[in-house]
């Protein structure tokens, strides 16, 4: 029995993540339990429940305000790789990670997923994707249980109570659970902030300099979780200046994707 | 020389006909001249930033 | 059309229309206020205040057609993201504001002779009102950011919410009005235009309407050069910057 | 479809715990509604003929009050970034908001629009009307209200550059809903008036929150 229904846990899991193996049709899933959980098996023994994909973009442009930040960027994101974005303040790391979260649209290029371009299905590429920015979406009158399930609840509208609290506990927060967001510290705001992309799984990662804020056993703890997300078959796309130490992490130096100081920039380029 | 000053009378109406005529033609012209200082003083402008940045004469637009 | 949609296309296109524009704006105006004050007969019943319905039509038609450029311009910009076309907008905002307050005006000078009031709250007066705090709703939208490209852009969508909305305020005014005061005494533009009337009207709406076009292109014209001259600062901080760190 | 219910129960939950929205909102009604009367007088029949009207336009703009706000939160701690990320479409989670912005001003507006018509002398058949306009139309109000909200976000004085966007797309819903209470009290059908105030709620559902979502995406970039 407990085959069965960790069969229908990974496919719920498959199924979110958009690479169903199995027809959704609920009927069938039923009939056929012991089939669908020997075919689920050998998935899980390839990666924790994420397929293999890859997440790339070719010839990026991106223009802010009238400047452009940069122009014919290309990465490329697979199982378990992480990218680590570097470059001086203003070279578009941020500008970079929006991108490839879907909240700015490049000028020019595009990003693919398994070839696919994103722009087809971007409600597909939001369930993909967990986007951590400089601000730590917490509000002051809630609490940190109330407002983790909040934001996972909304990414996934079927995750229970107990992966938000097994996400505080992973990051250290479970004693807080019912503090209210104004009484935080910054780390603590941010630890939370990062509990999300424990509380709803989402493949590919986008970090905006994560580690601000955060000790030294704070910065620990991510550093493992990065690990262990890049063990179970994710992706992970960062930006810091501290030194968070990812092994065998790809760099990315935004400044040599910079437009060249003397072209006329804009949208008259 | 009466009919110059009935047509400006406009058959007692005059106070409202000619502010109608010189209230649009003040406004009119007003928008003209305003828009044409100010494709003037970009026009000059343009120059002086060209003259300093010589490399970006590339596409000379005026 | 297609030369039309790049910004140096725009100018060298520009250049060759403006006199022809100017000059066409200047005879129209020239003959239709000549037919309009001297040839025209006054009106039996309104006198010779009939005459500032040659400029009041005019303005009320320019303030409508400025309103539908920009709304046109505004959805080119937003779904073809050409930004020649928010600077059509832009540009056309300015003078379309400007005579729908003078239709305002003229309308409330041919309105006191003939109803005491230097306001009569008919319904197209009303709708014109409206329209021109629409206008001021999307200027100053247009300019309360920083970034040009932003307020632009803002500003489209306002531009097409209101013009989805234009035809929803004229209705209800209309209904308004009816329901408060049966149809007003005097119809605004009278009864079937006698042609000596018509012509005059014709000439001058011809002629307002270069005038808008004309203005239109000089304004667009010095958009254009605003956005090079910042692409042109931007570039020249962008380089400082660049040659400070060798990139 | 639980991602909208998800979206109304936090913002009810914000305003039920900073609860300021609400009772501003209806405190700002009652007080102008009560200086109506030092306007005009307080003769009853003069209070009668203007009743329906003081209370929409006070109605409209008590609703106004607490409009900038609406995104204004979320945007300043990053949570509109997150919302806007989230895997369903911007336009539902704007409803969304938009329902608890109703359900935090509108139906407290028309808990208290009948007390406040008593006070002005309005005619007994007119409290129908009154309360059926007023649920046809703060949604509306509402819903325009929040794409106001969300074009001004970002801007300079956002505070009365809404008001000056959201006022002239008004101003229908104003004169059916004062058009139909004033029919109501002469005892003639309104219909017609309901009938034209719930097209206009059905129009500006859907177009409403695509405008207000689009206008988010731009201020998030």
């Amino acid at each position: 029995m407990k085959v069965a229904r960790d069969a229908r846990a990974i496919a719920c899991g498959l199924n979110r993540t958009g690479f169903v193996a199995f027809p959704p049709t609920s009927a069938f899933r039923e009939c056929f339990p012991l089939a669908g959980a020997v075919v689920l098996l050998w998935c899980r023994a390839m990666t924790k429940g994420i397929p293999p994909s890859s997440f790339a973009g070719e010839k990026l442009v991106c223009i802010r305000g009238e400047r452009v930040v940069f122009t014919q960027l290309d990465f490329r994101l697979t199982n378990g790789e992480a990218l680590l974005l570097l470059g001086p303040n203003g070279s578009g790391k941020s500008s970079l990670l929006r991108v490839m979260a879907g909240l700015l649209k490049p000028a020019d290029g595009h990003l693919a997923w398994n070839g696919a371009p994103v722009t087809d299905d971007r409600e597909g590429h939001s369930a993909r994707i967990h986007y951590v920015g400089h601000h730590d979406a917490i509000k002051p009158v809630l609490s940190v249980l109330e407002n983790l399930r909040f934001w996972a609840r909304l990414h996934d509208p079927r995750t229970g109570d107990r992966t938000a609290v097994t996400a505080l506990e992973r990051m250290g927060l479970e004693r807080l659970a019912e503090v209210p967001g104004k009484m935080l510290s910054a780390g603590q705001k941010r630890r939370l902030n990062l509990a999300r992309l424990l509380a709803a799984p989402a493949p590919v990662w986008l970090l905006d300099e994560p580690s601000v804020a955060l000790d030294r056993a704070s910065v620990k703890v991510l550093e493992a979780v990065i690990a262990e997300h890049r063990a179970g078959g994710g992706m992970v796309a960062l930006s810091t200046h501290a030194d968070v130490d990812l092994s065998g992490a790809r760099e990315l130096h935004l400044d040599h994707f910079a437009a060249a100081p003397g072209v006329v920039t804009g949208i008259w380029a | 020389m009466d009919a110059v000053t009935t047509f400006f009378e406009m058959g007692g109406y005059a106070r409202f006909v000619w502010p109608a005529y010189g209230l649009v033609s003040v406004v009119a012209l007003g928008l003209l001249v305003m828009s044409l200082r100010g494709l003037r003083c970009r026009q000059k402008e343009l120059a002086a930033l060209q003259e300093r940045l010589p490399g970006r004469r590339g596409r000379v637009w005026e | 059309m297609l030369g039309l949609s790049t910004p140096s296309g725009f100018i060298k296109v520009s250049k060759l229309v403006s006199p022809w524009l100017w000059t066409a704006c200047v005879l129209l105006i020239g003959a239709g206020l000549y037919f309009a004050l001297f040839v025209s007969p006054a009106d039996y019943q309104q006198g010779q205040t009939v005459r500032i319905m040659y400029i009041h039509v005019p303005s009320a038609w320019l303030g409508m057609f400025g309103y539908s450029v920009m709304a046109l311009a505004s959805a080119a910009g937003l779904v073809w993201k050409n930004p020649l076309a928010d600077l059509v907008a832009k540009a056309s905002a300015p003078i379309g504001a400007s005579f729908t307050f003078l239709c305002l005006a003229t309308g409330s000078l041919w309105g006191k002779p003939m109803w005491g009031t230097w306001w009569a709250w008919d319904a197209r007066l009303t709708s014109m009102l409206i329209l021109l705090f629409l206008y001021f709703g999307y200027i100053a939208l247009q300019n309360a950011f920083d970034d040009p490209g932003r307020g632009a852009r803002a500003a489209a969508i306002l531009a097409l919410a209101g013009f989805v909305n234009v035809p929803v305020i004229k209705f209800s005014v209309d209904w308004w009005k009816t329901l408060h005061q049966p149809a007003s005494l005097m119809k605004m533009s009278g009864p079937a235009l006698h042609p000596s009337m018509l012509t005059p009207l014709l000439l001058m709406v011809s002629g307002f309407t270069c005038f808008f076009v004309a203005v239109l292109i000089v304004r667009v014209r010095t958009e254009i050069l605003a956005a090079k001259i910042r692409a042109l600062r931007l570039s020249e901080i962008h380089a400082a910057q660049g040659s400070g760190v060798a990139g | 479809m639980k991602r909208l219910i998800e979206i109304i129960r936090r913002d009810l939950r914000l305003a039920l715990r900073q609860g300021s929205d609400s009772v501003m909102v209806v405190t700002f009604f009652v007080l102008t509604v009560i200086l109506f009367p030092f306007g005009i007088g307080p003769e009853a029949n003069i209070l009668e003929r203007v009743s329906p009207g003081v209370l929409w336009v006070t109605a409209l703009l008590a609703s106004m009050l607490s409009l900038d706000r609406l995104f204004q939160a979320d945007y300043e701690d990053g949570s509109l970034e997150l919302l806007a990320l989230t895997p369903t479409a911007l336009e539902i989670l704007v409803i969304g908001k938009v329902a608890a912005h109703w359900l935090t001003t509108g139906l407290p507006l028309m808990i208290a629009a009948p007390v406040l018509a008593v006070l002005l002398h309005m005619n007994g058949d007119g409290f129908v009307a009154l309360l059926v306009t007023m649920l046809l139309g703060t949604p509306t109000l509402s819903l325009i209200g929040a794409m106001g909200a969300a074009l001004v976000l970002g801007a300079r004085r956002g505070g009365v550059l809404l008001s000056l966007l959201v006022l002239p797309l008004y101003i229908p819903v104003l004169i059916f809903g004062v058009g139909a209470i004033d029919s109501a009290v002469q005892g003639l059908d309104y219909s017609a008036q309901l009938l034209l105030l719930g097209g206009i709620l059905l129009a500006a559902l859907p177009l409403a929150p695509l405008a207000a979502a689009a206008a988010l995406r731009q201020a998030l970039e």
